[in-house]
């Protein structure tokens, strides 16, 4: 029962986290939105027993990616008038009602319907050693490969960023 | 078979290699690229050379095979390997190369790295082209003769270079899609039929096709080949792309580009569907009458010296096509002997225009006149190539009109896929006036180009063939008086793979049992018992 | 292979290697010695040729040699060997072709002597009489067509020599773009010969002939074929049309290809294949007709031209029919005979007026001359000799052999029903054209050197020069002895027998006598006949213009649509330019412009491409450049994809 | 009962919310937030997947998919700061090069 309200706290809590980030006409409002959100998922993962991905979710997200996004908030200084109105059209609203219809009504008819909780797991699952063990085993060579992406996103984005683009 | 060294890979991997050295020499050393690419393409004459001596002329089949797996799963092949037919054409294009290269000396002085390198890359495409033994090595070298020649035309061009290079690469690009779709049909019903996969050229002829599959099937493969060759009324893009190419780009893609399309008939549409082939060659050789006449007609009133002589290959190639549909020995050799025929002449001749583009930077005939007094040997140069273009014997293009004519006219095949006894005299005799528009529309504009006054002061302080000029027409002349005199040093080399292309076409398509059933018309026999008994 | 036999083969080539040297080197040598190479060359081939030709001579032409050089052309079914043959009648192509082109070789060191461009002259008239010397010595049909097609060149560019005057290069053109269409006859003749027979040799011919592989109707297609390519070579109707414009160039190219040599290959060849012939008499006889029509219209055309070598070329057309008439009337030994003696008088006849045209600075024109016979004494004898020959005066080479041909004519029929009437048609044209000719060749000697001088003043009148008169001599003399190697008439038969081995079996399958064919006494008459024509001819042309020299004007004024028509040639020339050219061009023009540019290109080309770019046009619109539109038709795609996912599994 | 399904709603939710930020915002900075939400609510379904199966593997790759995150926000952002530098403005709408 514990479980349901969490679930349903931290749930309806993202939900709303989410619109307020895709409504709010400042950036800073909304990345402070999204930081909320991203806290919010992270307590959902915990509760899924992803407790490292929990962990690294706060970290990353919140410590590192949208510090980055707050800092370019800043950097770029947007007057009021540069913020600009979202100019939503009609048609734009409409697709993406019909949009979000369709993907319900498929998610609520089409997916057996189960009333099963979660199975058993472990109670290494989820932990540091077992996804490192993954991480580091089977999954070596993705692993690596991330990290090539990553420092090609490093010297991507310096190289952008140095640069006049337009 | 298995020859010890493959010598056909180091004939068509030698211009690559050239072409790349070529990428590092200084881009602001072009005097190097040149050589270097004249160095190449020599090399390779040897090479090729050295082929067609060590080719048995006695052997029907194919020499020289080289055969390595390449894609196991699909059954493609590197396959390569040379009979009579590809002979002669592999000869002509290693021939051909150092001419064009040594022709841009002067034409050429803009990126002309690039321009070694797309001439270099073609070769390998051509040669290729002509050496696969294996459908989908074929059509890679097929595609890959594209690019450099739409560089070419588009880089290097005239004025409409852009509308040039673009037409000929969607007119091409048109029939090869096609052709692919038919190759995939071909694929997958081989593997249908054996369960096996192979994209091997000897395999698939053994494919065993419904007639009216095949009928689909040829008519795919014979439309993009009729649009390389280009045949009646595909030709359009030839007249476009000759008069915007470079000099070079005429040349080559006159002598040996075109050659393509008959060859593809010869090597894969004929041979591939031979019932399909036998009914629709009523058609094809209607085509290629109307060709000769039509494009001997148009020819008459261009005005720009290059149009014209692109008009006058669409009328020399249906004299090419026309020996194919005969489907006699005589006259599919003199279509083959034809083509190369057709290579020497009307590359002559477009080399010929350059020089005097590159003196005037025009080619309206009515800016010249009179040029004979100022350019001598000009003159008798062009004098040559025209001669040999309106086939006078004692040149290379009498052999060949004479034989294909001769052979339309007396061929067994025609009557009975027409239906009509009177057949082959009669496309003989509408493709002999060809003959006839071909000396008036050369002549008229020899004429008008050489004869009358010098009246044109821009014509009055022209210089006379250069040395490098002299060289490129030397060996030239020299082959077009050796193919009129000694023919049959290469007709004796084609003639085993030719004989069997037509026996194999006429039995599967069981044409040979219905000519069987004809009364003989032919009384070689009986004449052979009158000298017997002289 | 005997020395004997393998000469066959030097005797076309060493004037070929004088036509090399001199085409190739000849501007850096001295004159004298292009001039000698040139003649050198020609003088050794006739000498070659006499020595290969002494056993065919011994054995009164019974002997024949053949060699076989190599096999030139060999694909599937077809083989044919470079080959010559020499017998008898090549014996006497040889000789005359060697001989007479030798001594107008001669004649042109002299003529050309000033002519820039010598070294050229030279190596193209060796390089024509090795063409000739190729067609006469061809031992089968495509070797003889090598040579047929390299006359026609080596006329083309000695028609058009003097190439800077553009109506000399079209007149070079026009000739070869005629003999062309003649040549396609040829050809086709050719083919179904070898349809026929298997082979084009002329010995598998005659021996298939005499197999009956071939057929009547194939025969007579075949003949008429390659009597169609006779008519261009040979300037017959319709094809004649070329000759009188072929005199643009020099005059001694003029003497040699277009009245000697090249113009008679077509008589040759028709003797050549005369077993061929002998087996189709109506090919026979439209040979003959259409010569006897040829030998009336173009001697009309002769009487009113004005321009001296003009004058001649219709002469040779209107002689060349008479050589037709002969070979079409069975009497292919009395065609040849004629061919040789017209060759002499002929060759001497265009000498002697370039010899006038020389003296004079180039006037060609007779109504501008007069009086020269002083002047140019050599030219004039020589001139009135050959005119004497040609009109059929005896003892003259002309009378025996033009009398045997109309002789022929009169007294033989073929084995077609309407033959007979067709050689007395032939006889009736033949003896009005020699009454023509008379008037006309003696209108041109009086013009020319009789009467009182019509020269413009300022023209000096040069003097004759002797590598000019020496050859004008030695063809005067033959044209006054050649005839009397066949001078029937008088039963000397050396020349007919001389040729009976090989025309001997077709004319007795030809020819069908009539009952009046061995008397004597009618034989003279006609021959009486036909010297009374001549005679009738020469009186006209002494009335009109030297007795009252202007009534010639007066009748032309009275006549005058007449005289319009035969001068203007009867329109030919602007019939053919109306109903042939024009619309050829015209057909060739909307080929081009309608066909290629509208209806291939703008439908079948740039249609599809239009079509698409107008595709084009409106997509583009949907290509605003907001990424969020791109993303928006994403997503809509994925939730149209969503859609059709529900209702496909019913969902919704 | 918390099961897979409310996890995949709720997930479902966030995803779209994430899809209409995307489509309906001119402002660059809100667009790459709005993907950063597409990407945790598709690491939340993984996760939920993972848990269901019992399989460590769908934790490894949310890991990935939050490296892939990061390397985009980095590079998004970087392309943020040289489109204001060069045009002044963060807003999508007056950026179209690609018009056709």
């Amino acid at each position: 029962m514990g479980e349901a309200i969490l679930f349903w706290f931290f749930g309806g809590l993202t939900c709303v986290l989410a619109l307020l980030v895709i409504v709010m006409r400042n950036p800073v409002h909304s990345a402070m939105a999204l930081i909320g959100n991203l806290f919010c998922i992270a307590a959902l993962f915990a509760m899924l027993d992803a407790h490292f991905l929990a962990a690294i979710q706060v970290l990353v997200y919140a410590g590192a990616i949208l510090v980055l996004f707050l800092f370019v908030i800043m950097l770029l200084n947007l007057k009021d008038h540069e913020l600009g109105n979202a100019r939503q059209t009609a048609t734009k609203i409409a697709g993406a009602i019909l949009l979000c219809w369709v993907a319900f009504k498929l998610i609520f008819r089409v997916m057996p319907s189960t009333t099963a909780g979660f199975p058993a797991v472990g109670d290494d699952y989820g932990t540091v050693e077992t996804v490192g063990r993954f991480l580091f085993g089977p999954h070596l060579l993705p692993f690596e490969v991330a990290s090539i992406l990553l420092l090609a996103a490093i010297l991507g984005s310096v190289a952008i960023a140095k640069k006049k683009l337009w | 078979m298995e020859s010890s060294f493959p010598i056909l890979s180091l004939l068509l991997w030698m211009p690559l290699i050239g072409a790349l050295l070529i990428l590092l020499v200084p881009r602001d050393n072009p005097k190097v690229a040149r050589n270097l690419a004249l160095a190449v393409s020599l090399l390779d004459l040897v090479v090729a050379l050295v082929v067609f001596f060590s080719f048995n002329p006695l052997a029907r089949g194919t020499q020289l095979v080289e055969k390595w797996t390449w894609i196991e799963g699909l059954g493609v092949s590197y396959h390569l390997g040379i009979d009579g037919i590809s002979l002669l054409l592999v000869l002509l294009t290693a021939f051909l190369a150092p001419i064009a290269i040594l022709s841009t000396y002067r034409a050429v002085t803009d990126r002309v790295r690039g321009f070694m390198f797309s001439i270099l890359l073609l070769q390998v495409g051509m040669l290729g082209a002509f050496l696969a033994l294996d459908v989908f090595l074929f059509y890679i070298f097929w595609e890959l003769m594209l690019i450099p020649m739409y560089f070419m035309i588009g880089i290097w061009g005239g004025a409409r270079r852009i509308y040039a290079a673009v037409k000929f690469f969607l007119f091409t690009l048109f029939g090869s899609v096609l052709m692919l779709v038919a190759i995939l049909v071909v694929f997958f019903t081989y593997h249908a039929q054996t369960g096996n996969y192979t994209t091997d050229l000897y395999l698939l002829y053994g494919t065993q096709f419904p007639v009216s599959v095949q009928m689909w099937l040829f008519g795919a493969f014979a439309l993009a080949f009729a649009i390389k060759v280009p045949m009646f009324p595909f030709h359009t893009w030839l007249p476009d792309a000759h008069v915007e190419a470079p000099t070079a780009g005429s040349v080559i893609l006159a002598a040996v580009l075109l050659k393509m399309g008959t060859y593809g008939f010869l090597r894969f549409a004929f041979p591939l569907f031979p019932e399909a082939a036998v009914r629709f060659v009523p058609f094809i050789a209607i085509l290629a009458v109307v060709g000769i006449i039509y494009g001997a007609l148009v020819a008459l009133v261009q005005k720009d010296i290059k149009k014209l002589i692109a008009y006058s290959s669409v009328s020399h190639l249906g004299f090419v096509m026309l020996g194919i549909c005969a489907l006699t020995p005589a006259a599919t050799s003199g279509g083959l002997l034809q083509m190369v025929n057709h290579g020497i002449s009307t590359g002559m001749l477009f080399l010929l225009v350059g020089v005097i583009y590159e003196r005037r930077h025009t080619r309206e005939i009515t800016e010249f006149g009179g040029l004979a007094k100022q350019m001598p040997w000009y003159a008798f140069c062009f004098m040559i190539a025209t001669l040999a273009s309106v086939g006078l014997p004692g040149t290379n293009g009498f052999v060949g009109e004479f034989l294909v004519l001769i052979g339309t006219f007396n061929s067994d095949a025609l009557p009975v896929l027409f239906g009509s006894p009177m057949a082959g005299q009669v496309l003989a005799g509408v493709a002999g006036l060809g003959v006839i528009l071909g000396a008036i529309y050369m002549l008229w504009m020899v004429q008008r180009v050489f004869f009358g006054p010098l009246a044109n002061p821009a014509n009055q302080k022209l210089k006379d063939l250069s040395l490098r000029e002299a060289v490129v027409m030397v060996p030239l002349i020299a082959v077009i008086f050796f193919i009129g005199l000694f023919p049959n040093f290469f007709l004796s080399r084609v003639e085993p793979s030719i004989q069997a292309f037509v026996q194999d076409v006429r039995h599967r398509s069981q044409l040979a049992q219905k000519i069987d059933r004809e009364p003989a018309r032919l009384a070689t026999h009986i004449l052979e018992e009158v000298r017997h008994d002289q | 292979m005997d020395i004997k036999t393998s000469i066959l083969l030097w005797i076309p080539l060493l004037p070929l290697f004088g036509a090399i040297v001199n085409g190739l080197f000849g501007r850096h040598f001295s004159r004298p010695l292009v001039s000698a190479i040139g003649c050198g060359t020609v003088g050794m081939a006739f000498v070659l040729g006499l020595v290969a030709s002494a056993d065919i001579f011994a054995s009164n032409g019974e002997a024949r040699l053949v060699q076989s050089v190599y096999a030139w052309i060999t694909a599937g079914n077809i083989s044919i060997q470079l080959s010559f043959l020499l017998d008898s009648l090549s014996v006497i192509m040889v000789l005359v072709v060697a001989g007479v082109s030798f001594l107008i070789h001669v004649y042109s060191t002299g003529y050309m002597r000033d002519d820039p461009s010598h070294a050229r002259y030279f190596a193209y008239l060796n390089l024509f009489v090795f063409s000739m010397l190729v067609l006469v010595l061809g031992d089968n049909l495509p070797v003889l067509f090598v040579g047929w097609e390299g006359v026609g060149l080596c006329s083309y560019l000695l028609i058009g020599f003097w190439f800077e005057d553009p109506a000399k290069a079209s007149a070079g053109k026009k000739a070869f773009i005629v003999n062309r269409i003649g040549d396609l006859g040829f050809l086709i003749g050719m083919f179904l010969l070898f349809g026929a027979v298997g082979s084009l040799s002329i010995d598998d011919l005659r021996a298939g002939t005499a197999q009956g592989l071939i057929a009547p109707g194939l025969a007579t297609a075949a003949c008429l074929f390659l009597f169609l390519g006779a008519t261009g070579k040979s300037a017959q109707i319709p094809l004649y049309v070329w000759l009188p414009d072929a005199m643009a160039g020099p005059t001694p190219v003029s003497a040699l290809i277009h009245a000697a040599t090249m113009v008679t290959a077509g008589v040759y060849m028709i003797a050549r294949l005369s077993f061929l012939f002998a087996i189709s008499p109506t090919a026979s006889a439209v040979v003959a007709l259409v010569g006897g029509l040829t030998a009336l219209i173009a001697a009309t055309i002769g009487i009113t031209q004005k321009d001296i070598k003009k004058v001649l070329a219709y002469s040779t057309v209107s002689q060349l029919g008479y050589m037709f008439v002969a070979v079409g009337v069975g009497a292919y030994f009395a065609g040849i005979f004629h061919l040789m003696t017209h060759a002499f008088f002929k060759a001497c006849l265009f000498l002697g007026s370039g010899a006038v045209i020389h003296a004079l600075s180039g006037v060609q024109d007779i109504t501008k001359m007069g009086g020269l016979r002083k002047k140019l004494p050599w030219t004039y004898w020589t001139f009135l000799i050959s005119t004497l020959a040609i009109a059929g005066f005896p003892p003259f080479a002309g009378f025996f052999s033009k009398d045997e041909i109309l002789w022929k004519a009169l007294s033989s029929t073929s084995h077609a029903p309407w033959a007979s009437w067709v050689h007395l048609a032939a006889y009736g044209m033949g003896i009005l054209a020699a009454a023509i000719t008379s008037f006309y060749m003696f209108r041109l000697v009086f013009l020319t050197f009789h009467g009182k001088s019509r020269l413009d003043p300022s023209i000096h009148v040069h003097h004759e020069m002797k590598s000019m008169s020496y050859p004008l001599a030695v063809l005067a003399g033959l044209a006054t002895v050649a005839g009397w190697v066949g001078a029937s008439l008088f039963g000397i038969h050396s020349f007919a027998d001389f040729l009976d081995p090989v025309v001997g079996a077709a004319q007795k399958t030809a020819v069908v006598m009539r009952d009046f064919a061995h008397n004597h006494s009618i034989e003279w008459a006609a021959a009486v006949g036909s010297v009374a024509v001549a005679f009738i001819g020469l009186g006209l042309a002494w009335l009109l213009y030297i007795k009252s020299p202007d009534t010639p004007w007066r009748l032309a004024e009275r006549f005058r649509f007449t005289y319009r028509l035969v001068f203007n040639k009867y329109w030919v020339d602007e019939f053919y330019e109306a109903f042939i050219i024009r619309p050829i061009h015209a057909f060739s023009v909307f080929l081009w412009r309608i066909v290629d540019v509208v209806i291939i290109d703008g439908f079948g080309v740039n249609g599809p491409a239009r079509l698409l770019k107008g595709i084009g046009h409106v997509g583009r619109r949907l290509q605003s450049g907001n990424v969020q539109a791109y993303a928006f038709w994403l997503f809509a795609g994925v939730a149209g994809a969503l859609l059709y996912l529900a209702l496909a599994v019913g969902v919704i | 009962m918390i099961t897979l399904q409310h996890y995949l709603v709720l997930s479902a939710i966030v995803f779209s919310l994430g899809v209409a930020g995307v489509l309906l915002r001119r402002n660059a900075l809100v667009i790459l937030m709005s993907v950063e939400l597409m990407l945790n609510a598709a690491n939340l379904a993984l996760l939920g997947f993972a848990r269901q199966l019992g399989d460590t593997t769908g934790q490894s790759l949310a890991l990935f998919v939050m490296t892939v995150a990061a390397a985009e926000a980095a590079v998004g952002l970087a392309l943020v700061l040289a489109l204001f530098r060069g045009r002044g403005t963060v807003n999508v709408d007056e950026v179209r090069s690609l018009r056709g």
